[in-house]
C-alpha cells in the first residue's frame, strides 16, 4: 500500500522537482538580463524620451497574454477531443496568466499612451482587440468560478475556450475596419516603435520577450501544481470517504 | 528626464501585478500542502491500523 | 460512422459491467455489474443517494460514465447511437412534458420526434390507454400530478420500446394514478418488455419483479431472483440488514 | 436526412405552438425592444445629432438586448419539467435539437424585427421603405449569427444558476464583429448607399454565421450530455 502511494506522489508532481528549479533559475536569469537591458544597455529613445522604456514592459506583456489564449485554445480543443483532466488544466491555468497579462498591458498601455498621444485611451484597432480580449476571458474565468468542479465545467470551459480564440481573428478585422472610420492618433501613432527601431532596442525587445515568456512557463507550473494538489487532495478525500 | 513618473508607475503596475499574482499562488499552495500533509496522514495511520 | 443496418443481436437486454459515475468528490456509481434478459422486470431499491437515478441515467444515454461499460437492446451507450434511443422509454418523476401545450400537442411532437407515421392518430391511441382522450386539449400545466404521470406514460410508450426504466414512478401519485400505473406495468410485463424499475415501495416492487436488486452506495449490494428475496416482510427485514451492513 | 429535417421540424413547430398560446417571448422581446429605443432616445437630443448615424446603433442595440431575453427565456422552457431531457431521450442527432432551437430563435428575432422597424422609423424619423431590400438582407445575416452564437451559448448557460446573468457576459464580447458590421452595413444601406461598397463587412459577418454554426454543431454534444 505505501509503496504505491509513493509512486503515486511521485507521478502527481505536487512537490517541485528537478525541472522546476532549472526553470526557476533560468527564469530568474533571464529577467536579471532584461533589466539590465532595459535600464542600462539600451539608450533612451530620442522623441518619446524616457517613457519609451515601458514598450519592453509592454509587448512582451501583449506577446504572452495572446500566448497563454493560445494555449487555452489549443488545450480546449485537445480536452474534448481527449478528455483528459490534464489538459483541463492547463486551459485553466493558461487562462488564468493570460489574464494577468491582458490586464497588466491595459493598465500599461494608457500609462504610456497620455505622456506620448496626450490622452489616457485611444480606440485604436489593439487597444479595442485587447479590451475585447480581457471581457471574453474574463467571462471564461468567470464561467469556470460560477460552474462546479467536474467534467461538466471543463466542457463548457472548453467551448467557450474554442469559441472565443476563433472570435480573435474577426474581432481583429471588425475593429481595424472600424477604427480606420475614427481620427488616427494625434502625436506619434503606434507603428512607431517598429519602423524607428535601432539594433540596441531590437535586442532588448528580444530579451525582454524571452523573459515574459520564461515567466509565463514558471508561472503556469506553480499554477497546474496547485491545481494537481487539489486533485490529490480530492483523490485522497473520496479514498476515505469510500474505504470499505 | 521628463515623464519619470509615468515610467514609475508603469513598472510599479506590472511588478506589482506579477509580485501579487505569485505571492497568492504561494499563498494557496501552502495551504493546499498542509491540507495533503493532513489528509496524507490519516490515510496512512488508517490503512496501518 | 460506419454502422450496419442489423440491430445487434444479444440474448441480454442489458448488461452492464464495472460501471462508475463521479460527480466531482462523489462517486455515485463504483461498479454496478449486472445482466439482464429480454423480457425480464428488475426492480431496484436503495436508499436515497445510492446512485439509482444515475445508473438509469447512464442506461438511457443521458449520462456518460466515467468508467465502465453498459450495453441496452446491444448497443453500447456511449455510442450515443440514435436508433438504441428508439429501443427505451423513460419515464421518471420529471414528465418531460411542455406545460403550455395540451397533451395531445405534447405527445404528436413527441410522435414527430420519433418520426412515427401518423403522428395525431398514435398520440390520440396513446391518451385512450391511459384514459384521457377526454382531457386532450386541455393544456398539461393545469393537470394534477397523477394525470401528468398518466400522459408521461403514454409518451413513453409512443414509439412502442423494448426497454422501459421508470424511476420512483409511484412518487406523488394518487390512489386511481397508482392503479393504473400498476395495470399498465402489469401489461408491459404480459408483453414481454424489459423493465428496469426503482422505487421506496416494497409492496408493489415485489409484486412484478422477476430479479430484484439492493443498490447501496454506488453498488448492487444483493442482486437476487425473485423467488429467493422471499415475501414483503421477509425481504423488507433483508434490506434492511443489507443497507446497515454496508452503510 | 429527411427525418433530420423532420425533427428539426418537429421542434420549431412545438416552439411555434407554445408561442401563439402563451405569447410571452413575443411580446416581452417587443416591449423591451421598444424600452430600449426609447432610453437611448432620452439620452442622446436626437435635434444635435444626425439620426441616420446614430439610429443604427440603437436599433441593434435593442435587438440585441431583447434577443438575450428571447434566449434566456427559450431555454429555460426546455428546462421546466426537464423537456430537454426528453428531446435528448428521443432517438434524433443532438445537432437536429441545436437547429431546431436556433431556427426557432431566428424566427423570433426576425418576427421582433419586423415589429421594431415601423417604431424605429417613426421614432428616428427615417425612411426605411425606399431601402428596404437591403435593410432586410443586413438584418437577415446579423441576426442569423447573433441566433447561431447566442443557441450555443444559451443552451450552455442554461445549466448554470447564475444564467441569466452569465449568458450577456459571455455572448456579448464575442458579439462585437456582428454588433459593429452590423451597425455600418445599416448606416450605409440607411444613407443610400450601395452594400457593394461594404462587401468586406458582409463577408465578415457570413464569416462569422460559418464559423459559429460549424462550432456549434461539433461541440453541442459535449455540453447537452451530462
Amino acid at each position: 500500500m505505501s509503496a504505491e502511494h509513493e509512486l503515486e506522489e511521485e507521478e502527481t508532481g505536487t512537490r517541485p522537482g528537478e525541472g522546476g528549479q532549472v526553470l526557476f533559475w533560468l527564469t530568474a536569469v533571464g529577467f536579471v538580463g532584461a533589466l539590465a537591458a532595459i535600464f542600462v544597455f539600451v539608450p533612451t529613445e530620442v522623441t518619446e524620451g524616457i517613457v519609451q522604456r515601458i514598450m519592453y514592459f509592454h509587448v512582451p506583456c501583449a506577446w504572452v497574454a495572446f500566448f497563454a489564449f493560445f494555449i487555452v485554445f489549443f488545450c480546449s480543443v485537445l480536452f474534448l477531443w481527449r478528455r483528459e483532466r490534464e489538459w483541463d488544466i492547463y486551459a485553466h491555468a493558461s487562462a488564468e496568466i493570460g489574464m494577468l497579462f491582458c490586464s497588466l498591458v491595459l493598465i500599461t498601455g494608457p500609462i504610456w499612451a497620455k505622456p506620448i498621444w496626450g490622452v489616457w485611451w485611444t480606440w485604436d484597432p489593439r487597444l479595442t482587440l485587447t479590451l475585447v480580449l480581457w471581457l471574453i476571458y474574463a467571462a471564461y474565468l468567470m464561467l469556470r468560478l460560477q460552474t462546479a468542479e467536474g467534467s461538466a465545467r471543463a466542457k463548457y470551459c472548453a467551448v467557450v475556450g474554442i469559441v472565443g480564440a476563433l472570435d480573435i481573428p474577426l474581432i481583429h478585422f471588425s475593429v481595424l475596419w472600424w477604427g480606420s472610420q475614427h481620427p488616427a492618433p494625434k502625436i506619434i501613432t503606434s507603428e512607431g516603435l517598429g519602423s524607428g527601431i535601432d539594433t540596441s532596442m531590437g535586442i532588448t525587445l528580444l530579451v525582454a520577450l524571452g523573459a515574459f515568456t520564461l515567466v509565463y512557463f514558471l508561472l503556469m507550473s506553480l499554477r497546474v501544481n496547485i491545481e494537481k494538489m487539489k486533485d490529490e487532495i480530492d483523490r485522497l478525500k473520496k479514498q476515505r470517504l469510500y474505504s470499505n | 528626464m521628463k515623464n519619470l513618473g509615468f515610467l514609475f508607475a508603469a513598472n510599479l503596475a506590472i511588478w506589482g501585478g506579477i509580485v501579487f499574482y505569485i505571492f497568492t499562488l504561494m499563498k494557496r499552495n501552502r495551504a493546499l500542502r498542509r491540507d495533503l500533509d493532513l489528509i496524507q496522514e490519516t490515510v496512512k495511520k488508517e490503512s496501518g491500523k | 460512422m460506419v454502422q450496419t443496418d442489423a440491430p445487434p443481436s444479444n440474448e441480454f437486454a442489458i448488461e452492464s459491467k464495472g460501471l462508475r459515475k463521479q460527480f466531482g468528490l462523489i462517486e455515485a456509481l463504483r461498479g454496478v455489474e449486472f445482466r439482464l434478459r429480454a423480457g425480464e422486470f428488475l426492480t431496484i431499491f436503495g436508499p436515497n443517494g445510492a446512485g439509482k437515478t444515475t445508473l438509469l441515467g447512464i442506461l438511457s444515454s443521458l449520462t456518460r460514465p466515467t468508467a465502465g461499460q453498459a450495453r441496452v437492446a446491444g448497443y453500447d451507450v456511449t455510442d450515443n447511437d440514435p436508433r438504441m434511443r428508439r429501443e427505451i422509454g423513460v419515464i421518471s418523476h420529471a414528465s418531460f412534458l411542455y406545460p403550455d401545450l395540451t397533451a395531445l400537442e405534447n405527445l404528436v411532437f413527441y410522435a414527430r420526434l420519433y418520426g412515427l407515421a401518423d403522428p395525431e392518430a398514435v398520440a390520440l391511441r396513446g391518451l385512450e390507454e391511459v384514459e384521457l382522450s377526454l382531457r386532450r386539449h386541455d393544456k398539461v400545466g393545469t393537470f394534477s400530478r397523477g394525470m401528468v404521470q398518466r400522459v408521461s406514460i403514454a409518451r413513453a410508450m409512443i414509439h412502442n420500446p423494448s426497454i422501459l426504466f421508470l424511476d420512483e414512478p409511484y412518487t406523488g401519485l394518487d390512489q386511481h394514478a397508482s392503479l393504473l400505473l400498476e395495470r399498465h406495468l402489469k401489461e408491459l410485463k404480459t408483453e414481454k418488455r424489459t423493465v428496469v424499475m426503482t422505487t421506496h415501495d416494497f409492496g408493489r416492487g415485489l409484486e412484478m419483479a422477476d430479479r430484484v436488486a439492493i443498490q447501496v452506495k454506488g453498488r448492487f449490494a444483493k442482486f437476487l431472483d425473485r423467488a429467493d428475496a422471499g415475501d414483503a416482510a421477509a425481504f423488507e427485514r433483508l434490506y434492511i440488514d443489507t443497507v446497515e451492513g454496508v452503510l | 436526412m429527411n427525418s433530420f429535417f423532420g425533427q428539426v421540424r418537429a421542434i420549431v413547430w412545438k416552439d411555434f405552438l407554445t408561442e401563439f398560446k402563451t405569447r410571452e417571448l413575443f411580446s416581452s422581446m417587443f416591449v423591451f425592444a421598444v424600452l430600449v429605443i426609447l432610453i437611448f432616445i432620452f439620452s442622446v437630443d436626437l435635434s444635435l445629432v444626425n439620426s441616420e448615424e446614430v439610429g443604427p446603433g440603437v436599433l441593434w442595440v435593442a435587438v440585441i438586448f431583447a434577443g438575450t431575453l428571447g434566449l434566456n427565456r427559450s431555454f429555460t422552457l426546455e428546462k421546466e419539467n426537464s423537456g430537454l431531457q426528453g428531446l435528448l431521450l428521443a432517438p434524433i442527432d443532438r445537432a437536429a435539437i441545436y437547429f431546431g432551437k436556433m431556427l426557432s430563435n431566428l424566427i423570433f428575432f426576425l418576427v421582433m424585427e419586423a415589429f421594431i422597424l415601423p417604431v424605429f422609423m417613426v421614432f428616428f424619423n427615417i425612411d426605411l421603405l425606399s431601402n428596404l431590400g437591403p435593410l432586410l438582407l443586413v438584418l437577415l445575416i446579423g441576426t442569423l449569427g447573433f441566433s447561431a452564437l447566442g443557441t450555443l451559448l444559451s443552451s450552455l448557460s442554461s445549466n448554470l444558476k447564475t444564467r441569466e446573468i452569465m449568458l450577456p457576459l459571455l455572448l456579448y464580447p464575442l458579439m462585437v464583429p456582428i454588433a459593429i458590421g452590423a451597425v455600418r452595413l445599416t448606416e450605409q444601406v440607411l444613407t443610400g448607399g450601395a452594400l457593394g461598397d461594404m462587401m468586406n463587412w458582409v463577408g465578415l459577418i457570413l464569416c462569422f454565421d460559418v464559423i459559429y454554426l460549424a462550432v456549434s454543431i461539433m461541440t453541442i454534444d459535449h455540453i447537452l450530455e451530462d
